[in-house]
């Protein structure tokens, strides 16, 4: 599903990641950790494509992204949900519409569209803020709204960017589960966290990302 | 486009209502300067045309032509497609005429034994097509006309009100010009400025996976409300403003009366502010990269 | 304020240095469009003016004055404040006259034994003073001179003449006015739509214990700056605009070739600019709340 | 140095807070937990008077926060650093502005800012990043920035809203010990956390609000 070969991204001469080589099978679920600015939001962004590599490849799905057409990067973009650091949420929607958003962008109908947004906050715990707008939720259920945003299109990759950061841990444990399920019914999960607590024990493959350089790959 | 980009879009001039009545306002008052002004030298243009319209020549008849003559003079004359009215003066009109400008003086003709002054036609002009050239191809034509004595027509003067026409045409229309190139470029920067703010709300569109369009639909329908709203408050103010102006200043002055306010505004300001707030909207989005 | 607040101003700008450049654009188009409007009608105002300057009374003398009287009767015409200049037509002249006004029918006047025609003088008016009511008095006061047999003057025709100088003048004004009112609501909204993004930035700083002024200073100087570069840029193209107007159509058009653009309009605009722009900053910016 | 007395705070008839009573004296250092949405954002909000309390009332260093003159809230918050759940960072500052700006609005002189500025970009390992503009900083970086901006004027009040949601746990150890530091030169410090890790075995107050209500007040 995702293959990075030897890939380097150097911001204003700064290296943020340097000969990356990983590859992520379809279905698997996978976590990348490492200290502050080590470089794992930067791994994430090449593969939803929003910085492009300096040096390497990346494939995606067999697509490399450095050869794709620029017409073809939405359509890259709707295989894969979300969960930014930085939540991305739009201030003038309400939750509802936030997380529709990831639908309307693929077309759905209205109907259709109801029923998956008020299923997918349900999950996430968040029906009863549905009609809310952003800036009057707790930074935690910014975050779940993210999540939910992510999750709601069942993409074929999800990405979660410390998807737990302002998360309390039963929420936290409430939220992986969310990831486990949805890896179980086929998605490939690549979640960048801190949170040892996600992955402890969890037997999946664990990255380890230092000074942009792959540190070590364990077993969480 | 769908419902929900319509719903969108009017979902974001909700949530922002403040600054899009603003917009909307300034939008307005931009494009209600500039009917101001292109009403101003639509009038200037009016006022200039009309004033060769006293234009006229006069014709001086040969002693002695019979009525007949004088008839196929007159037709002649009236037919060309440049003379509007031909009217006949008598040798008695004429020195009536001259006892009347002598006001004060009239004694001097007293002792006239015969009447020296000709009989002549007075040949008025169309209005519009008056211009120094053809006039002066006219006149050519008629005083070769048999009966025709002489012929007299204000030749500088025409050239004159000629050029002043054309002036106070062209430079008014330099002026609309510089007035409307810069009211829209005011209304277009307002446009881009509110939405360089949505850079934003643009850029997680596309890492969601949005096209070009999905995103633009919503802003440019945005633009295209402020420029609406905004032109239809413009012809509101317009239709206001010169209401009053005639009212107050009409009464004291003809012109202002008759002043003209084009009813092709009433389609224009609306499609103006459309125009601007969709070329501004387009504009102010840019290329969408991805 | 500290050079602190300065650098912060300028930093701010530099950061965000098109939309800006586009703002100071925008505010000196407006400012532009505006300086035209006012040179326009200040012009017009000026042309309105000078209307009465040929303005003229004819006074008629009795017949067989004697050189010294019709010096003292010169003399107290011309002591009146609203007399500019006043000419001597002997009989003769006025004979003269008339046979050139009969061009064409000049024999009329042959069999003429005597000259019936008056002498008179010509008074001219000064051009500022001239007002229907004072002219009506100082019409009463020269026919009571002695000497004097009647006066001519059109009283109907000045009537007339200062109605529509009045109508110029406040017409003018009005549109200029609301020319005015409309780039000032323009080019203040533009400022406001500009710092309306910056709520944000405003709320943190008071939440880290900011002052209103603190918070205030560097968008009033952001403000200022975009006003006082917005008005000299202006000020240049207005300059420019005029100089090539004038060029333009100045030699075909004297009036226009003497076209007025005040020099006020040097420091006017830019203080414009500034005003509009701090304004426009403080209201944008509005009651600081904590 | 801080008194709650039967507080609650309703927000669109919704409950944020309800009779919240609680004591924290001059010096001291205290959690906040609870679950996502449970009011600890709220409560830090009420004592940096961003929102206002419906019932109740809370006394900040003896001042009482609903007597308060307009005029003297800046000059309270000026007591009190603040780190931002949402970070509140000006994107158009460079991180050395964003962290003077808590010691412009006092007045300081450039020489003292610059030193006290740098002195605090180094404790939080931002030195490097000092020109740079925040949205080229990685999530855990911006947060160390508001946590220096939060430390740099040495309030006498330190409230830190989640401080660590976005910093590995090496990182986070390392701000808790500075959060410790400048409690031990007499810095009152309250912290809203899901991180147990910051307060397990700390011996320190934690308050634990549920739904809105104080539920537990224990020891770390
Ligand atoms: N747009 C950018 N311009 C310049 N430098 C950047 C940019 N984005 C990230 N960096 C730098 O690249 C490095 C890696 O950043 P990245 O966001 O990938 O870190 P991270 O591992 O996600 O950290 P964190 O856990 O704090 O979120 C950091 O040092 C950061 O400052
Ligand atoms: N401005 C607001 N308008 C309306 N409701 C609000 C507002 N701010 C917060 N709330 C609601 O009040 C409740 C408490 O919010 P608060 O931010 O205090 O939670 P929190 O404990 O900080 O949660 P988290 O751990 O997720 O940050 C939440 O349900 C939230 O939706
Ligand atoms: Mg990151
Ligand atoms: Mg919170």
């Amino acid at each position: 599903m995702i293959r990075f070969e030897n890939v380097s991204k150097i911001y204003d001469k700064h290296p943020a990641l340097k000969g990356i080589t990983f590859l992520a099978g379809k279905g698997e679920m996978l976590f990348i950790t490492g200290p502050s600015g080590a470089g794992k939001s930067t791994l994430l962004k090449l593969i939803y494509h929003a910085v492009e590599p300096d040096e390497g490849t990346i494939t995606i799905a067999g697509q490399g992204t450095s050869t794709i057409r620029a017409g073809q990067i939405p359509y890259l973009r709707r295989m894969i949900g979300v969960v930014f650091q930085d939540f991305r949420l739009l201030t003038r929607r309400t939750v509802f519409e936030n997380t529709a958003l990831a639908l309307r962008i693929r077309g759905l109908g209205d109907q259709e569209i109801k029923n998956s947004v008020m299923e997918t906050l349900k999950l996430v715990g968040l029906r009863h803020k549905s009609d809310v707008y952003p800036e009057s939720l707790s930074g935690g259920e910014q975050q779940r709204v993210v999540i939910a945003r992510a999750l709601v299109a069942e993409p074929m990759l999800l990405l979660a960017d410390e998807p737990t950061g302002n998360l309390d841990q039963d929420t936290s444990m409430e939220i992986l589960r969310i990831f486990k399920d949805i890896n179980a019914r086929g998605t490939t999960v690549l979640i960048a966290t801190h949170n040892t607590a996600l992955y402890a024990g969890s037997s999946k493959r664990v990255l380890r990302l230092e000074e942009g350089a792959l540190a070590r790959e364990d077993l969480g | 486009m769908s419902l929900y980009h319509a719903k969108s879009a009017l979902s974001g001039l909700w949530k922002e209502k403040w600054i899009y009545l603003l917009s909307t306002l300034s939008m307005a008052v931009g494009l209600f300067v500039m009917s101001v002004g292109f009403v101003a030298v639509y009038n200037m243009h009016i006022l200039a045309r009309e004033l060769p319209e006293k234009f006229s020549m006069t014709v001086y008849l040969k002693d002695g032509l019979s009525a007949d003559d004088m008839n196929r003079l007159k037709g002649a004359i009236g037919a060309d497609r440049l003379v509007s009215k031909v009217t006949y003066i008598s040798k008695d009109d004429a020195l009536d005429e001259l006892r009347k400008s002598l006001k004060g003086s009239e004694n001097l003709l007293d002792g006239l034994d015969n009447n020296p002054l000709p009989a002549s036609f007075e040949v008025k002009l169309k209005r519009k097509s008056v211009e120094p050239a053809s006039v002066g191809q006219l006149a050519k034509e008629i005083r070769s006309m048999q009966g025709v004595d002489d012929i007299q027509y204000g030749q500088e003067f025409l050239d004159q009100i000629q050029k002043i026409v054309r002036i106070v045409q062209t430079s008014g229309l330099t002026f609309l010009a510089a007035l409307l190139a810069g009211v829209l470029f005011v209304c277009y920067t307002s446009v881009k400025i509110l939405f360089y703010r949505k850079a934003d709300e643009v850029e997680t569109l596309k890492l969601l996976g949005a096209t070009g369009w999905f995103i633009r639909v919503p802003f440019l329908l945005e633009g295209v409300a402020i420029g609406v709203l905004g032109g239809a408050g413009a012809l509101a103010a317009s239709f206001a403003f010169f209401k009053v102006f005639i009212a107050r200043f009409g009464a004291s002055m003809p012109v202002l009366a008759n002043m003209a306010v084009p009813s092709v505004m009433l389609a224009a300001l609306p499609l103006a502010g459309l125009f601007i707030g969709f070329t501004g909207a387009l504009i102010a989005l840019g290329r969408i990269r991805f």
